[in-house]
């Protein structure tokens, strides 16, 4: 079967959470991975979404994170305050899944603003769960789009904090996660480096070059000595995704 | 006791210009038809606070109600951009939007605070980030026993909080469930308040993770029938994606957006 | 997820000598087989935390299981005094029981504070009061925003949390409903957890007004039907009021209080 | 009709709930007197119990606040941290209803310790849910039997704070709450002075002289120009609490 690279990513995205028990899920490409793992390799994975449902397991793909399948199919549905307070900032969730409109060479987002923050170019829609699953989480793995202008050198508004600037930077800040240690695109996988924390490509997925990479990555990508690639799609994966996606509303 | 009476008898009495008013409804039954209420009555220089404003605050930004907005997440969810509050922030259009920008954590412990009578919440967030420093109501705070730097929010007490639930008796106790949100702490947080409902019933029959709020806490209640859509009522209707997708198109046009909501405002 | 044993395994394997361990359930649900399982293990130099004492932290403190206490109201409720409490604090028999005294409020938040953890909790609490002279968790916080003084309590973190529910299913989901007490935050807040349930059912069917405790957040769950007796489990069990009455003469008396542990716990 | 003393008390208590809506209550006395006055002059009259009951209309007298009557009965049952968090401390509650085992002249309760605190005479059961209630309610009412061992002078130990240390001491604490302005006993009404916060004798119940009320109070008590006599129970007043009292668990 042939397939596009936005089913390679979420593919990718959905096999990084092998192991996992709780994901604290964002609506879109993390969600869609995340209930791709869920009809695969994870059944057990317990999905966590702001709006209060712990442990969704939605029939159909939500289109929004108040999807009423969440609430139907969840284990318990509590208070948003509840979802901050008792489950995110606890530290009960292993793995937060995010996406970025800009992602910085220390895995730092931007969802707030391009341009000054009072006159701005682009108004984004802002903070939302993001600066707290980054920072609570036991790591996060980021699903985004490689380009030029998703990846950039450095943000110019650091709304959720990936390594802020630099090694030890999270421990100084009392971030109690591991911060991002994935970041999965349509391009690759990129991961931090443990000396300088800099996203550094791990993998390519089948069909891309390192020159592509580097084309779509706003500063000097480093490539990782052991460069892999990416096993493609399997058949299962993309039955399963494409039937998945089928249940999405129109 | 709560007053049974109509939305727009209730938005007369309870919400004036300048007030800072919160929508709530996190993704479900948030209240649309109160959002139009408040359009119709041409209520100015709002305030409007709402973890997600949605196209219900990008309607009363477009139609020039809002003179600040309280938010932490403001996109079209599954679709795209709030395109009014992209042009209030971006253009200044139809007036200067100001902003006070939390995240979603932030903003549910600022109505915990306000809950519970505090003028302050404390929690782990905003660390490392760009927010405090454009967002007076972010603020440090140690720990008295460890010393530890937190973060404290202010309280957030609106004048007037407006929901939507399912049901309501006729003493006005409400009861909703389903995805909860943060309803129950922005009623109890607020001064005055305005829940809209499906139905009026005699008796309440308690349903599994429903919240029930008592009437003695809660100023009017309205029978609103399908006031939540495009939005839903778990038990009552679907939400309506194909509306919000729509949405798009029209709000992206300021002329689009006009004709639209004198045609179905007013 | 949790493991599904016996009562006598999990206390082996969770509760060490010298732990914090919190039984918890606001006279509804009170875990008084998982103490009586405490006592016959010999479990020494706990410090029990508790918002009520109540009948079963009477039984642990008499039978010498219990180093301090952090409680908030310590009586028989609608009896009279906690004579075993009373004599440990009194005389120190059968040995000196330091203690760490709050209010339920206070004790309630610093719960909260540790099942969303943070280091210290907020309220309007103990001003005036001669509390905060004697209890070292409790010291002023100033609201960073307006300067007002505040209470601050240290969060309370156990090193074991032991509840009695209802029902739990067979991956040790745990269901409890009616009156709701602390469990939730006594569970969430400890580093480890054992919940003794009345039964263990394939599906768990939600009630109105039940909590679920999802099974990964729990660490044992132990089937003890009965197992809250002389208290109660709402839906399978009423309040043996005269039991608690009876409580009194047997307590009064140090031999007699031996002897009915002997009897009972062994 | 004939009546006991402690009939009159409760009687009394109940009575000053007319027009009242939301009364926060403790168990013993102050339950019995709320469920009196839901039984007579106030049946939408609101009952919030400590254990999370709000809305409470037991048709059993319960024997403690956790009793299931309670949970059964009422509008909503919130947890113990949300009882005492969004309902008392908020300051939705207009009466706040006390026992007290030492109360003072100046209205600062005493459930704590009789003697040293590290060396006790008497170790009292603890503070409860007195203190916020005392601070927070809009009012609070005292029920408590009239002797030289309850109504002292100064308190050994304040574990609920009345007017403190006098006049302008709840508003320096920064209590939101009026404070006791009421104190039913067996032998007749205080309330506190408007000018020294003084509890004072403003009622006698029929057949108690004030020499009786005298000696059964610590501290020299004032008796208020306008000294009335309490009116007797009335026989519907008498039926129904001992109706009431007959639910009672034996």
């Amino acid at each position: 079967m042939s397939w596009s690279a936005d089913e390679m990513m979420t593919v990718a995205a959905a096999r990084a959470l092998a192991g996992v028990r709780t994901v604290f899920v964002g609506i879109g490409l993390p969600s869609t991975a995340a209930n791709l793992a869920r009809r695969t390799h994870s059944p057990d994975l317990v999905l966590v979404y702001e709006s209060g449902c712990i442990g969704a397991k939605p029939r159909r793909l939500p289109l929004s994170i108040g999807d009423s399948g969440l609430a139907e199919t969840a284990d318990s549905v509590v208070s948003v305050p509840e979802i901050f307070a008792y489950w995110l900032q606890a530290g009960r969730i292993q793995v937060g899944f995010l996406g970025a409109a800009e992602l910085d060479r220390l895995a730092n987002i931007n969802t707030t603003v391009i341009g000054d923050y009072d006159h701005p170019k682009v108004r984004l829609p802002g903070a939302g769960g993001a600066p707290e699953i980054a920072a609570a989480c036991g790591e996060v793995f980021v699903v985004v789009r490689q380009s030029r202008r998703t990846f950039v050198d450095r943000v110019g508004f650091r709304t959720s904090v990936g390594f802020g600037d630099g090694p030890g930077d999270r421990k100084r800040l009392r971030l109690p996660g591991r911060g991002p240690t994935l970041v999965v695109t349509d391009l690759g996988l990129l991961r931090p480096d443990p000396d300088t924390c800099e996203l550094t490509l791990v993998s390519l997925h089948p069909g891309v070059t390192v020159e592509q990479a580097r084309n779509a990555t706003g500063w000097e990508l480093r490539v990782a000595a052991g460069l892999t690639e990416t096993p493609p799609p399997s058949d299962e994966e993309l039955d399963a995704l494409r039937a998945l996606q089928a249940t999405a509303p129109a | 006791m709560a007053t049974v009476t109509t939305l727009s008898e209730a938005v007369a009495e309870l919400v004036g210009d300048g007030d800072l008013v919160a929508l709530e409804g996190f993704t479900h039954l948030i209240p649309y038809a109160a959002g139009h209420e408040l359009i119709r009555q041409r209520r100015r220089d709002l305030t409007l606070a709402r973890l997600t404003p949605d196209v219900v605050y990008d309607q009363l930004i477009g139609a020039g109600c809002a003179r600040k907005l309280v938010f932490s997440w403001g996109g079209n969810p599954g679709v795209g951009s709030l395109h009014r509050f992209r042009d209030a922030v971006e253009h200044g259009w139809p007036r200067p939007l100001e902003i006070e920008e939390h995240s979603h954590a932030g903003m549910a412990a600022r109505y915990v605070a306000g809950a519970s009578g505090l003028p302050f919440a404390v929690l782990r967030g905003y660390a490392g980030t760009d927010l405090p420093a454009h967002t007076p109501t972010i603020a440090p705070v140690p720990c008295p026993f460890t010393g530890e730097q937190l973060t404290a929010v202010a309280a957030l007490r609106p004048d007037v909080a407006v929901v939507h639930a399912q049901r309501a008796d006729r003493s006005g106790n409400v009861q909703l469930w389903g995805i909860l949100g943060v309803q129950k702490e922005a009623v109890l947080a607020a001064r005055r308040s305005i829940v809209t409902v499906e139905e009026v019933v005699d008796e309440l029959d308690r349903r599994p993770g429903d919240v029930v709020l008592p009437g003695w806490a809660v100023t009017a209640v309205c029978p609103v029938p399908g006031g939540t859509h495009p939005s839903y009522a778990l038990g009552y209707s679907e939400r309506d994606d194909a509306w919000y997708a729509a949405w798009d198109p029209i709000s992206r046009d300021r002329d689009a957006f006009t004709a639209w909501i004198e045609e179905h405002v007013g």
